[in-house]
């Protein structure tokens, strides 16, 4: 490694057909960059349809990474490093290419009839199409035929292997082991030694093209990112947010119950958590999206932690339930994978624009504390968060993630469960006397009681309580009192988080104030303008009802305020109310992560 | 499923399952009668109070709830079937009842309703069908006889109605039955019945609404007429009917027709078998309706034995934990590829 | 009418058992007063229950009236005349009675049972429980049985008259004339001439009781109001409402299709349009309140105006629906008559808490104009103006309403069609070239095409429209384009709806922003203040997306803005949001009415 | 109701009803053709293209309405049936079709599906039913079988699945059909049928997903082994199966059992009337699953003459027009106790 060009860091993007591996690849890219050491960001970006034909530009599927030895946070804006596998994936994705960015392309697969189904009339490859690139036109199609003449297996499936030789073409460039994919290749393919044998073949056969032939001058290397010590894994947002929700059972005492139903970027939530039978998860593939949040919160009143997850139209339909939580005061995590709206919009694309309907998406005041995760690994304190205060104060919470969250990857520093604290819930015991609705004086919460306890039989229901003793209750000043305490009882939970920590000085020209999943680009934002010698001050909430009390302290010791956000302004909308500054939006509704910058020249205006 | 009192010392009264609560339905409403039958049958259930959660929509028959002394939950409109089914799952100890009426079940809850009954999670719903919408003030449902004249159907309504018995046997209900509020003993019966079954127990009470609907049911209740319209389905006794079991059902290539009851049938006679009776007389005995000269049927239609949801989940649980181990958080957080940064 | 005592206005409040008649004894009176000239505006108050179990308090059905000589708008805070037909009626009213108020008491009822069910100890006509009240107990039942002794009706039929005999009380006491009573009588009870006979002797004996016994010392008269000249009927808001329906189909051409499901306080909505058949009016109860909004949508795809209505639960459930109309750009109203929530909460009662579920209760970026009704007999307007702009903006459009609207009553100035105009529909011709996404440069709305014209087939859906073409595509760009379209259509809505009027002046100490049925109340806080010669200005709002740009013009010119709602706060969010004012809120969220008293003592504490 | 084309001089052919859009189905997709033998039935409706919609729900069969060049609506996930009734009721000269898939129609949109079948209103619903949710990528879906697994079952379902025919058979839709993918014949002689069906006709169409559920219905396609675990029921003929047609089903007290086909059977063997068969008949059809060794039917279960919800509404509107006269809307303002304010 040492006659390598050292790179801080790089953005690399595998794209093909939807039947060529591309995730895949990406993955073993990912998983192998984070063992080396590298810091990373993924982004996973594939066509709404199962299989769309081969060579279409609607089937392209792509995988992006940014890996590096800083700390980052975003996929990266712009490409380094293209795979095309084939013209329509280079026509897709040549937008998103550095000037003099590197394209490997597969020759082989620029036929004619490939060209025209990605609509160029002449071969790109030939003609000056891609001047100003650095262009490596290799076969990779012959050349994996070539490696696995030996290997008795058809002609499709040896086929099916290019994807690893063009990844061992990336290997070689940015000298990175083999051993955790032949490793994960051996795995997989267990009980099919052929087509392990095949697809390890194919990787030496790239890795070794790249070596030995000319074509290839310089490779790179990305030195290990300066990370805090411990064990790490790469993860994905909606593993980690399964592995809270586990965890916060587990430290809670309570069963963990998952009322779902399938929707695309939320259905992983509920594969994962269906393999868990032996930590006592119980999943349940409700009929619908209503079903699945009634089931979640029948749970919860048998005393299990009820968790529903859904994105889009079907958060929409869980909104009536919610209410009912509200006013059932029972514990319930709500997860909505945000995604491109409305209705059914973008299904497969992120975007944050369910917050206000997080907020006020229900019939009645029925506020909910509201929490987001900033990046795939943050999934999980989020849902161990979301969870305790769920649970400590009898409430639906909102938990909010998004598409690219969901999907995307980065390493994760796994704690120690034993140092996780307990989470107390407020349950009442046989032979107490028992008041429904009576509250904990600070917390505002009721305690619940548990059906199978003896003597604490009573009932809930969605007619207006009575304070304390729960029954229902017309009557117009305790309905008034309600209203209220219900709100309290939410502001209340602002005691009960962390306080966020504001980056940078706590006044000055600007404070740019964040949520979810815009972490990541403000924080390469904030670094990219940190090397220019310029900085700002930046709030990032990962709560979002109640808001933190830090806001108070701050807000007004700066001249402008700056909101970043995947919607039209949402969060702008809370702030400027709650506060009357006069704050401003960047707002990009594209379906993608914000673009870093994008985001640096928008900040730069207001320094 | 019905777990026994272990110390029997203690056994329940009625006024045991009485709540604190004022009951408020109108006056001569058919829910009072229903009411004082499941106080009945609660305590020779051999269930603990705890242990039992009453679970209903809403609707005059969702406040049900509220008048047992038991845990409960009043849902939103349609969706006991979803509180319930995650109640059983949760803790599949508990003893649950659904209560709903026939907007509730089969309007917007039809579909809870119906694959509920497809997965055959052992709970009890009792639809309070009095073909009407009670709560909201008489319009017609989706029971409502075509050409009802209501507040939202001031020309007539345009449908048919919903056969629910039938629908509930189609959709895969194990229990299967029908009863009527003004006929306590059949109904007490009939409510013991289902709540003993163990899985989808589902009982169509018709029950009258002096209200918006009165006289529904007349033609079933009334001792002038209801000998002659009803048909009390026994286990293993033949379809006899008629004020002096005069008259008998039988069976004739694909339907029942009425035949006079002649000693001799006694040895050869059809009986009523509901463990193994098939689906086609099932459905031809819900098909009748009472309002030919074949009698409406009450009594249980169906009752077969098949494993439930909450069953084959736990046992599913068991299964994985015998392969894999009681899960371990360590294990999982620390599982797939992980490096080490010192 | 001479010798009775002049009274500028009065409120009354009968009060009974469910099943004693007292909706329909409002009713009369209120006609009644209608007819004599006041102006009028009434409460009915009646239990969630059906049929209480007779003598309980929450089983007492009251419906209160204010009736003026001048221009009113409230049903009156607080009650000149309690009609209390049992202790159960008394008990719950007696607070709302004003000191030294009148109560008419039927003292037959004050057995001993009745006082035990309405948690009196000692019967409150004998003790000194009504010290501080101008008390008559009459003898109603027997009084009415002795009546109508030669009636050939059985005991509980005669029983049932009792109401009429009390209402003859009061036509008395408030010198009303008792023929329009006498009239509805006979043709209510066409076919029953016994029961007319009897409610008839019942209303005169009533009547006679009161003029010849002297326990009655003082008649009361209240003056003509002095309205604008026209013929007036008395309406509700739900009956104002579907005439509005009803007037905007025939305007626009278009066919008038409900997709309802029932739910209180909607469903005579359903109720009445279904009565108008005649009128090609197309009622659908629908299996829920998805089915009801989705069968709307249909229909306006096929060329009608679709609509539907509902109330707290009922709309939470449409919302994914709404997303998709906003998706499709179809005409749609939804009527949403505000109930107390959240939940179930309390159906029967008033509120005007589902304003911001209205704003953002939707997945995704879903903007869709929201016109509120500001009394009874203006939800005829509202409905006219929502429905106008549904269809020429090719847009969804929430018509907020609330249960004192849709119950209340009070005279309205009958328009004349005629003068009313005619509503263009954008639809596309058979013959043209049809795009369906192309818009109107000025509207921004697009064209439809009506399935049955022939060349214009075309498809839709809630997938993302490429713009124009409305092809599905998920380009980051055209999203982004299409998410700042479909809001700027919103905003364009401005230009096409009347200018609210500031009433009083352009800047000083105060303005009160309000919406929706508080209208009431701020005008008889404005009235009351105008007769201590005092003044604030005012800005009534009919539609609160988009807000009228006079806002932008004054809002600025006060020292304070006071925003008084029916619930916990929600347009006060959208107007700090918006503007950066720190406007107060005066919220009361009783299920009421906000009381004029409590709003005149807010408002002097900033003048 | 079709209504037929005037003007017969312009007959359409299948291209006629090809849209400009890409279809995007994985290939080998069973989809395809479906949609093919609907261009082919389409031309023969008589019906002109403007006066046709296609509505659908959410999956990968709901993309449907794309690839026809008609009017159409991609509807939101399991609401079709609810677009589609307020397009008929709105306009009852439209054709309309449903377009939906196993779970559209049967999981989230269960309750609007069988209130359709009830209503009888005069709409087509195709449901294309692969026993899997294609678009979400592979959960198994109300119609697969139970031990299933999948990505949301890794353990295997636990739940018995609907049977699509029975349902809607008990839900009480007039038109009952099935037929399958690989059977373009008989697919397009159903479809054709369904169509020109007035009042709800309902098909199920089995679907091969060879992506997350391939060869899900090999046993009813693969010519090896469909004639004998097929039955394709002809109107007015015997209930004859087997590659030389050599076996047949008889009623057998109150199910169907298989025996041997004799020449001398002809006279008297029963025959499918689907007119008039009886709702016991046609469920014990429907409960076969062909997995044992009687057959799988294909083709029409019922066929009902009633009235449609459309027609009678249509009517209701005229009858009241003929006591009322057409609404005058001055009359209407001006209706109820006015008064003159001078
Ligand atoms: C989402 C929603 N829609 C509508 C309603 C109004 N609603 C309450 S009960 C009911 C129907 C009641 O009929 P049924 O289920 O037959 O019960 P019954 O009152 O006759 O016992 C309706 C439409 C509601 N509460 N919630
Ligand atoms: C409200 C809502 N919930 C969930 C989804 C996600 N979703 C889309 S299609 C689908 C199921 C598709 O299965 P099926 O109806 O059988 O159609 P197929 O794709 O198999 O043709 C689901 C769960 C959605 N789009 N909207
Ligand atoms: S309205 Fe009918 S169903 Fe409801 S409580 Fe009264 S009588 Fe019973
Ligand atoms: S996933 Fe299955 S159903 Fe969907 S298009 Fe592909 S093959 Fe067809
Ligand atoms: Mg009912
Ligand atoms: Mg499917």
């Amino acid at each position: 490694m040492e006659n390598c060009k050292h790179l801080e860091q790089v953005t690399i993007r595998f794209a093909g057909d939807s039947g060529d591996g591309m995730q895949l690849t990406g993955t073993q890219f990912s998983n192998t960059s984070a063992l080396v050491g590298n810091d990373l960001s993924t982004l996973p970006d594939y066509p709404a349809e199962i299989r769309a034909p081969a060579g279409t530009l609607f089937g392209v599927s792509g995988f992006q990474l940014q890996f590096s030895s800083r700390e980052i946070h975003t996929p990266g804006d712009q490409v380094d490093v293209l795979v095309a596998m084939n013209p329509a994936a280079l026509k897709v994705n040549l937008r998103h290419l550095k000037n003099n960015g590197i394209i490997i392309a597969n020759s082989d697969a620029f036929s004619a009839r490939n060209l025209k189904l990605a609509g160029y009339t002449e071969n790109p490859l030939e003609d000056d199409t891609l001047a100003g690139y650095q262009l490596f036109a290799v076969p990779v199609t012959t050349l994996t035929k070539q490696a696995l003449v030996e290997v008795p297996l058809g002609v499709r499936d040896k086929d099916r292997c290019k994807n690893f030789f063009a990844l061992g073409i990336t290997y070689w460039m940015f000298s990175r082991p083999l051993d955790v994919t032949l490793q994960w290749i051996d795995e997989k393919f267990k009980t099919k030694p052929n087509v392990a044998e095949a697809n390890k073949k194919a990787l030496n056969a790239g890795y070794n093209y790249a070596l030995s032939t000319e074509i290839f001058t310089t490779s790179y290397c990305v030195l290990e990112a300066k990370s805090q010590p411990g064990l790490y894994r790469n993860i994905t947002g909606n593993e980690a947010l399964v592995l809270g929700l586990i965890t916060a059972a587990e430290k809670s005492g309570r069963q963990l119950f998952m009322g779902g139903y399938p929707i695309t970027p939320a259905s992983d939530i509920l594969h994962y958590l269906s393999r868990y039978r032996h930590f006592d998860v119980k999943t349940f593939q409700a009929e619908d999206e209503i079903a699945g949040v009634g089931a979640a919160i029948g749970a919860s009143f048998a005393g299990a932690l009820g968790v529903t997850a859904s994105s889009g139209p079907g958060i929409a339909l869980k909104t009536e339930f919610l209410g009912y939580a509200v006013m059932t005061e029972l514990p319930l995590v709500v997860v909505d994978v945000q995604r491109g709206g409305p209705s059914t919009g973008l299904p497969t694309k992120t975007e944050q624009s369910d917050l206000l309907q997080a907020f006020y998406g229900r019939n009645g005041e029925a506020p909910v504390p509201i929490v987001a995760a900033q990046s795939p690994a943050d999934c999980f304190v989020a849902a161990l968060e979301a969870a305790r205060v769920a649970l400590t104060f009898t409430t639906p919470v909102m938990l909010l993630t998004d598409g690219y969250l969901a999907n995307g990857a980065e390493p994760w520093l796994i704690p120690d469960p034993d140092t996780i604290p307990k989470i107390d819930v407020p349950v009442a015991s046989a032979g107490q006397e028992y008041q429904p609705y009576a509250r904990d004086p600070e917390t505002l919460s009721r305690k619940m009681a548990i059906p199978g306890t003896e003597g604490l039989e009573h009932r809930l229901g969605g007619l207006e309580k009575e304070n304390i003793t729960g029954n229902v209750t017309y009557d117009p000043d305790n309905h008034d009192m309600m209203v209220h305490l219900r709100a309290e009882k939410i502001k209340r939970v602002a005691g009960h988080i962390p306080r966020p920590e504001l980056q940078g000085d706590a006044e000055g020209p600007l404070l740019v104030i964040s949520w979810g999943s815009t972490y990541g680009s403000v924080f390469s934002a904030r670094d990219t303008l940190a090397r220019e010698g310029k900085t700002f001050s930046w709030l990032h909430l990962r709560w979002l009802n109640p808001l933190p009390d830090v806001l108070d302290d701050v807000i007004h010791n700066f001249k402008h305020i700056l909101i970043p956000e995947i919607n039209a302004g949402q969060l702008i909308r809370i702030i400027r109310d709650r506060y009357l500054v006069d704050a401003k939006g960047f707002n990009k509704v594209r379906g993608l992560p914000l673009q870093t910058g994008e985001l640096v020249e928008t900040i730069l205006t207001y320094l | 499923m019905i777990e026994t009192l272990a110390q029997k010392e203690h056994k329940y009264t009625r006024e045991d399952f009485s709540s604190d609560q004022e009951v408020r339905w109108c006056p001569g409403c058919g829910d009072y009668s229903i009411l004082a039958q499941m106080k009945r049958i609660l305590p020779e259930l051999g269930v603990k109070k705890e242990n039992i959660v009453f679970v209903s929509g809403i609707g005059c028959s969702s406040r049900f709830p509220y008048y047992v002394d038991t845990y409960g939950l009043h849902g939103i409109h349609g969706r006991a079937p979803a509180l319930a089914s995650g109640i059983k799952l949760a803790n599949p100890d508990l003893t649950v009842f659904i209560i709903t009426g026939d907007g509730d079940a089969l309007s917007i809850g039809g579909n809870h309703f119906i694959h509920l009954c497809r997965r055959n999670i052992d709970v009890t719903v009792l639809l309070f069908n009095n073909r009407i919408y009670g709560l909201t003030k008489g319009q017609y449902s989706p029971t409502s006889e075509r050409g009802k004249i209501t507040k939202s159907s001031p020309y007539g309504s345009l449908e048919e109605p919903f056969n629910p018995v039938k629908l509930a046997l189609a959709a895969g209900a194990g229990f299967v039955a029908r009863s009527v509020d003004r006929d306590p003993k059949h109904l007490e019966a009939v409510l013991l019945e289902a709540a003993q079954y163990n899985g989808t127990s589902f009982v169509e009470i018709y029950q009258n609404c002096n209200i918006f609907n009165d006289g529904a049911f007349e033609r079933f209740t009334n001792v002038k007429t209801k000998f002659d319209h009803v048909l009390y389905m026994n286990n293993d006794d033949a379809y006899r009917f008629g004020r002096e079991h005069e008259k008998q059902l039988v069976w004739e290539d694909d339907r029942f027709s009425v035949k006079e009851w002649r000693e001799k049938d006694a040895d050869h006679a059809e009986v009523h078998q509901p463990e193994t009776i098939s689906d086609a007389r099932a459905i031809a005995l819900a098909d009748m309706d009472g309002l030919d000269e074949r009698p409406l049927p009450l009594g249980v239609f169906r009752k077969r034995d098949v494993e439930t949801y909450d069953t084959l989940l736990t046992k599913q649980i068991e299964e994985v934990k015998k392969t894999k181990g009681q899960g371990d958080l360590k294990k999982l957080l620390h599982a797939g590829n992980t490096w080490q940064v010192k």
